[in-house]
């Protein structure tokens, strides 16, 4: 076996032949299915990936996507959007956070907004840039709006850790970090969506583990691959749910096995838990209160935490999405993009009604760009 | 949040930060997430900043053989593949029975 | 020495700037001749445009600001089918500009000139207070007689050839890895194409149309083409040549290679006789230059994948940030 | 609304902004057919020139900065005894300004450029992020087929008359009492030109040289024409029309109203024999109108008082500061 | 008598035939003098309009001026310009001056090249916007760097006294405000420039009273008249000084009636005096150190005394003129701005190798703009 | 320093902050260095933001009434002006007894 180089770890899971190949075999075995395979995919990378690179186009009409609620962008709840815009707006407040965030519009107005009406807003590529950002201007309260599963959740954690090491204090947290199993539940919990099959996140499962899937197969019967994000990763992950199901015995599969194990990054769990607690319950956009499926800081750093040291000015009123908005019923896996009444028409990337349409992940936004 | 990517260590400083290299574009992340030694040269998957997990090269380059004898059987008969003839010595390609064993 | 604000007050500095920097570097006896408008003599279609520079970082791989506003408007003239003649030259600067840095500029601009056989022939120069701009600004104008005319971006016919005449990418991955703070050796493509134009005309290819992939990347020009001319374009992403450093800053912030600026790469669609000739001879000033696909009839611009799959490609939206999603 | 960064992409937010605000307002078809280049037909001497247009405040008495940026770059062009036909407009403008505002600017210059007879046939727009640029700044660029030949500031000669077009300085005073907060009821002279040019033109006047007396003033025009012909120029302070509120102002900051700018006010060099035709058409225009000297050879530019003192008027140096002392 | 109007006020003393006769008058008068009338006009102001409106050009050869040192700007020597820079270039300072301090060059700099990189310099006209910047800079220290003769010092005493009242605390004052008498005294000591008549000024008169100047014809014998700053003002002064001589019987006289008593303005003399007092000594640049020629803030502001407050980083070593300079004997009455070598070559008021090539009233500057 | 410029009261504000005419340009200048009584319509010599002194109208009226008188003389000797006709009631223009008086 040759040596590995960086260019194979793109290229050869882009490859034409294998995604040919790997097609030819499923059509073929899905062929067997006793029923049609409703696959959701958990992560909204995948969700990306499924869209960009046509794989809905090379399965057979036996095998169907439901895109899941795995764009942490899309399943915040308008109240938390105008909390960052309403951070934002402060004077003295530097608002950082991921480049994602910018253009999410909030009940009135989107950080790209008040930051062209003068607000300080920082998109950053990097959590470790919030530090630069708090030692350039000791003067200003840098928030950092922490968003994201559970991929983003240790890098917020481990900002906090090194903030600390270097006496940094004019930082504030405001944690919007989500879980990823406990919606699933939810979902399942429901029986709506008719879901029989599950794409297990690529980087999600890095973290935590593909045990934290096992509650599917022991509670729904429901088998899970853990899947790469590029799209032979996909289409051999696909395959590998059509021989469980011809096979008759759902488990947790691991197709992502160059990245994901059974346990996940230990160090960056216990990193986690550290600066972060369990919410009795978040507010989820589209699916409504969920138990015990959000992070927030532990009361030891409440005089770091955003939520608590500008209690006053942050609105807390639930805030429904736009009447015609069908987004917490694709979220739910009820719908699709398509059957939207507004979707590329009053709801476009660059004037989005609902939160789907919003970030690069959101299902609205993935099937205007690739599949209209 | 979930767009991660992998990296090659170029080098890595006292204070556990690394220079990575994406298909020519140098960086630098931190390693305060990754309990595993790290030395340059390896691969790493990359987020917001941090390496979050070390790239297992022999599974890599397993996946890759994979496709390659896919990609081969492929060519033989003209994308009319024979699922029964994808094997090699651990059984069928693509499913490979040593999954079971992780679980525990 | 850095510039203050007494050089944009139009009197002695002002004038002193004028003979020293832009008289000497971009001498001429037009410019020189310091009148309230250059006059020139000009003899039929005559191609016009503008654009203003006001990139950031003023210095980059491969060019600098100056660099950009001479290629960036002798391209718009020369994508007409039409040679870049005479120049005009808006320079913007803030105060405290370091005078080295503005000549940098000035030089470079003189030698892309020359390299497009063009002339500055009249200028303008304001000096504003510090904060009012970012550094510099440049506006070029400029006009150029039309050599081959009927080029335009409403002439495509189904079954043209749609070709590019470089990897694409560049000049936007160099300007977003400063941004963005990573780094990387690879060059911006800024160049002056008239050469590779008038080599094209003089061998008698029958140009449909030209753009130059400038800002919102080639996905801007294909959609905008597709719009003007009522047709549809598939592109093939087997085809499209893009470089390794491009791909990996894509990959780093989530970005679409087609959606990236460049300033030296150009699409031409032409008559598919012509197309393998065109090719060829684009190959020559660089050899990733590529036939990418197709002019169709459906209205959409489509990229179809190695398997066969396709897409949409939309015009480039909102402000290009790195994502992590 | 205010103006994001979204609409600098070159995607569908700034096209929406080409569309919806340019188009509209300068609709024509060379400009709407959204080529690289605009194509024009020119014959024989063409008149070039650009203007970058960076004024603080962008509305003032009188004017906006789009009406500046059309006005500056015709009459640049009407100075050389061309008609402003084809103009070019780059917009670079600070993410934050109200589109409202943007809007105003765009329809004021739709009318002038109604006013001057002439087009905008191409264009360019970028947002640059908050702080990079001070609200908006303009840059126009224009051409015109020169009507009369051979007028130039190489051309005076002693004897030749110089008559200004009204009263000077009001374009200065007006920036002036906003820059330092004071206030004031006077208005811009911010004006195209052409048709005064056209008139003089049409009537035979034998026209040296002519110049619009924008930055450095009247100041400027008649050092640079001085310098420019090797001649001198001797004006009379009696016959200099200045209105009270410019004096005023230049009282209380210690300015020179020549060294003020004005930006629809033009200095005319006509051979004497026709300085009074010239004086009364220019008097149809502005009563303010009036033959203010003559051209020597001593290769000074001087200023008489009504008690036969003379002194020297200098190109303005440096920035223009308030002054105590 | 009919109503005065302000256009009078500026036009009236601007009236070419006044002018005229005016000269005639002088022509006339000025041949019975016994000697040639060598006039010094003590204030920059003078200068100023004795160039702008060719008034020598007016006079009979046997008068002739001899400008003083009465330009604040060109009296400062270097070391103190290098103290505006200095203060400029600190963080957190804001530098406020009025705009006549931009362009002066320092030993190295000036307030114009220090803004270009980077640092923070107001020019000011009024000294009301001191208050107003420091209102709005709370967080940065505003350093008012006054420059002036008695003219000028009531202004920054009065600035003290209202940001004293509104309880404005970041505002420091450097004090370089000078007094007419000392130099003319020191002047008429050295006996150099054997002047024999005075044109006193008009706005230092307004403040100080012409009572000021008695000590000219007490101890030198020398005719003064305090004139107005516009042209017939300065006329009929001359004329003044003139008839004087003719009489023989030097003194004090008022032409500029319509703003100077004997006394001057008396609330302004408090004002000075409550904030500053003299200084034992100033070096004034080309006169040298004068004694109790210049003023400071009293010992009780000296927290607010930025030459105090700043000591550490103000140079403190004087510097001379460049050699070729003769300004020093410009100042003192020695010699013309002609007789310099590089005036109008190597110093222009766009490069000025001297301090009164910078200021429009100094002598070079309103030579090189007036009558080369 | 020494540009003063003489300019009309318009109004005055409660914190003695007058604003003031100067030809068309108005401006506000503070009335805390002035001593007497100033009210709308009179006239005041402004420096640095400040009215420094009152201007006397009625000198500056006397002032103007001495230059018109000269002007007049001239006129009608064509400028060869006899010192000896410049008289009015109280000797001889330009040069007034009651200088003197001032002194004490
Ligand atoms: S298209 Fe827009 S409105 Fe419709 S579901 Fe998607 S985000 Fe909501
Ligand atoms: S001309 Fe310049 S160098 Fe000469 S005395 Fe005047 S200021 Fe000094
Ligand atoms: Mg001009
Ligand atoms: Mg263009
Ligand atoms: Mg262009
Ligand atoms: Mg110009
Ligand atoms: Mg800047
Ligand atoms: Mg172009
Ligand atoms: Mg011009
Ligand atoms: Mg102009
Ligand atoms: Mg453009
Ligand atoms: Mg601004």
């Amino acid at each position: 076996m040759s040596d590995l180089t960086l260019k194979d770890l793109y290229f050869k899971f882009r490859d034409p032949t294998a995604m040919k190949t790997l097609a030819e075999l499923i059509r073929k075995e899905a062929k067997g299915l006793k029923e049609p395979m409703r696959v959701m995919e958990i992560c909204g990378g995948h969700t990306h990936t499924i869209m960009k690179y046509g794989i809905k186009q090379l399965l057979p009409e036996n095998i169907e996507f439901i895109h899941g609620p795995g764009c942490p962008v899309c399943v915040m709840p308008k109240e938390r959007i105008d909390h960052a815009i309403e951070l934002a707006k402060q004077d003295g407040v530097i608002l950082a956070t991921l480049g994602d965030m910018i253009r999410v519009p909030g009940s009135k107005s989107s950080l790209a907004k008040v930051r062209a009406e003068g607000a300080d807003v920082r998109p950053l590529h990097s959590t470790l840039d919030v530090l630069k950002i708090a030692k350039e201007n000791p003067d200003k309260k840098v928030v950092f709006f922490a968003i994201g599963f559970e991929t983003t959740t240790p890098m917020t954690a481990a900002l906090m850790e090194r903030a600390f090491k270097e006496g940094i204090k004019n930082i504030y947290y405001h944690i919007n970090h989500v879980l990823v199993p406990p919606p699933m539940r939810a979902i399942m919990d429901s029986g709506e969506a008719k879901i029989n099959a599950f794409i297990g996140p690529s980087h999600v499962s890095v973290i935590i583990g593909a045990k934290s899937y096992q509650f599917l197969v022991d509670s729904y019967n429901t088998p899970v691959v853990v899947a790469g994000f590029e799209p032979v990763d996909v289409m051999e992950s696909i395959l590998m749910l059509v021989r469980q199901k011809l096979k008759g015995e759902p488990k947790v599969e691991i197709q992502y096995k160059r990245a994901t194990t059974w346990d996940g990054n230990v160090l960056a769990q216990k990193m986690i838990d550290k600066y972060m607690d369990v919410r009795d319950t978040f507010r989820w956009r589209g699916l409504g209160d969920i138990p015990k499926s959000a992070l927030k800081l532990r009361d030891e750093y409440a005089e770091f935490d955003a939520e608590k040291v500008f209690a006053d000015i942050l609105p807390n009123e639930p805030i429904d999405d736009h009447k015609l908005c069908i987004c917490g019923q694709i979220l739910r896996g009820l719908a699709n993009p398509t059957d939207c009444k507004v979707f590329g028409t009053a709801c476009t990337p660059s004037s989005p009604l609902g939160s789907c349409m919003v970030s690069d992940e959101g299902a609205c936004n993935a099937y205007y760009r690739y599949a209209r | 949040m979930c767009l991660a990517i992998p990296s090659k260590v170029l080098s890595i400083d006292e204070n556990n930060i690394a220079e990575v290299d994406t298909l020519g574009v140098k960086r630098q992340v931190s390693l305060d997430l990754i309990q595993e030694e790290v030395k340059p040269g390896d691969y790493v998957l990359i987020h917001v900043g941090y390496a979050m997990g070390k790239i297992d090269e022999k599974e890599a380059l397993e996946s890759i053989e994979v496709y390659k004898m896919l990609a081969e059987a492929a060519m033989e008969d003209d994308f009319a593949i024979d699922p029964e003839k994808l094997v090699n010595e651990d059984g069928p390609l693509l499913y490979k029975p040593e999954e079971e064993e992780n679980k525990q | 020495m850095k510039i203050t604000l007494a050089y944009g007050g139009g009197g002695e500095e002002t004038n002193k700037l004028i003979h020293d920097l832009f008289y000497k570097n971009f001498s001429n006896p037009v410019l020189e001749s310091a009148e309230d408008a250059a006059v020139v003599e000009m003899n039929g279609k005559t191609a016009f445009t503008t654009d203003s520079f006001t990139v950031s970082p003023i210095f980059f791989n491969g060019g600098n600001i100056g660099k950009l506003a001479i290629a960036g408007t002798c391209n718009d003239i020369a994508m007409m089918g039409a040679k870049p003649e005479y120049i005009t030259c808006g320079f913007m600067i803030e105060e405290g500009l370091e005078f080295g840095e503005l000549e940098e500029i000035v030089k470079t601009m003189a030698k892309e000139l020359e390299k497009a056989g063009a002339k500055i022939v009249a200028g303008d120069t304001k000096v504003v207070p510090a904060g009012s701009v970012d550094k510099i600004f440049i506006n070029t104008s400029g006009i150029g007689t039309v050599i081959k005319p009927g080029i335009s971006a409403h002439n495509l016919k189904k079954g043209d050839v749609v070709i590019v005449s470089r990897d694409i990418g560049r000049h936007g991955t160099v300007v977003m890895a400063h941004r963005y703070e990573v780094e990387t050796d690879i060059e911006s493509d800024c160049k002056v194409l008239w050469e590779e134009v008038e080599t094209l005309i003089n061998a008698g290819i029958d140009i449909k149309a030209m753009r130059d992939a400038t800002r919102g990347g080639l996905s801007a020009v294909l959609n905008e083409w597709a719009d003007a001319s009522g047709v549809g374009i598939e592109i093939s992403e087997e085809k499209l040549p893009i470089s390794d450093e491009v791909i990996g800053l894509c990959e780093i912030f989530g970005f679409e290679p087609m959606d990236l600026a460049n300033e030296g790469t150009f699409v031409v669609a032409v008559d598919a006789k012509d197309a393998e000739k065109a090719e060829e001879i684009l190959k020559k000033f660089n050899s990733s230059a590529s036939i990418i696909g197709e002019v169709t009839d459906d209205r959409k611009v489509v990229l179809t994948s190695p398997w066969g799959s396709k897409r949409y490609i939309e015009l480039p939206k909102g402000e290009l940030l790195p994502r992590i999603c």
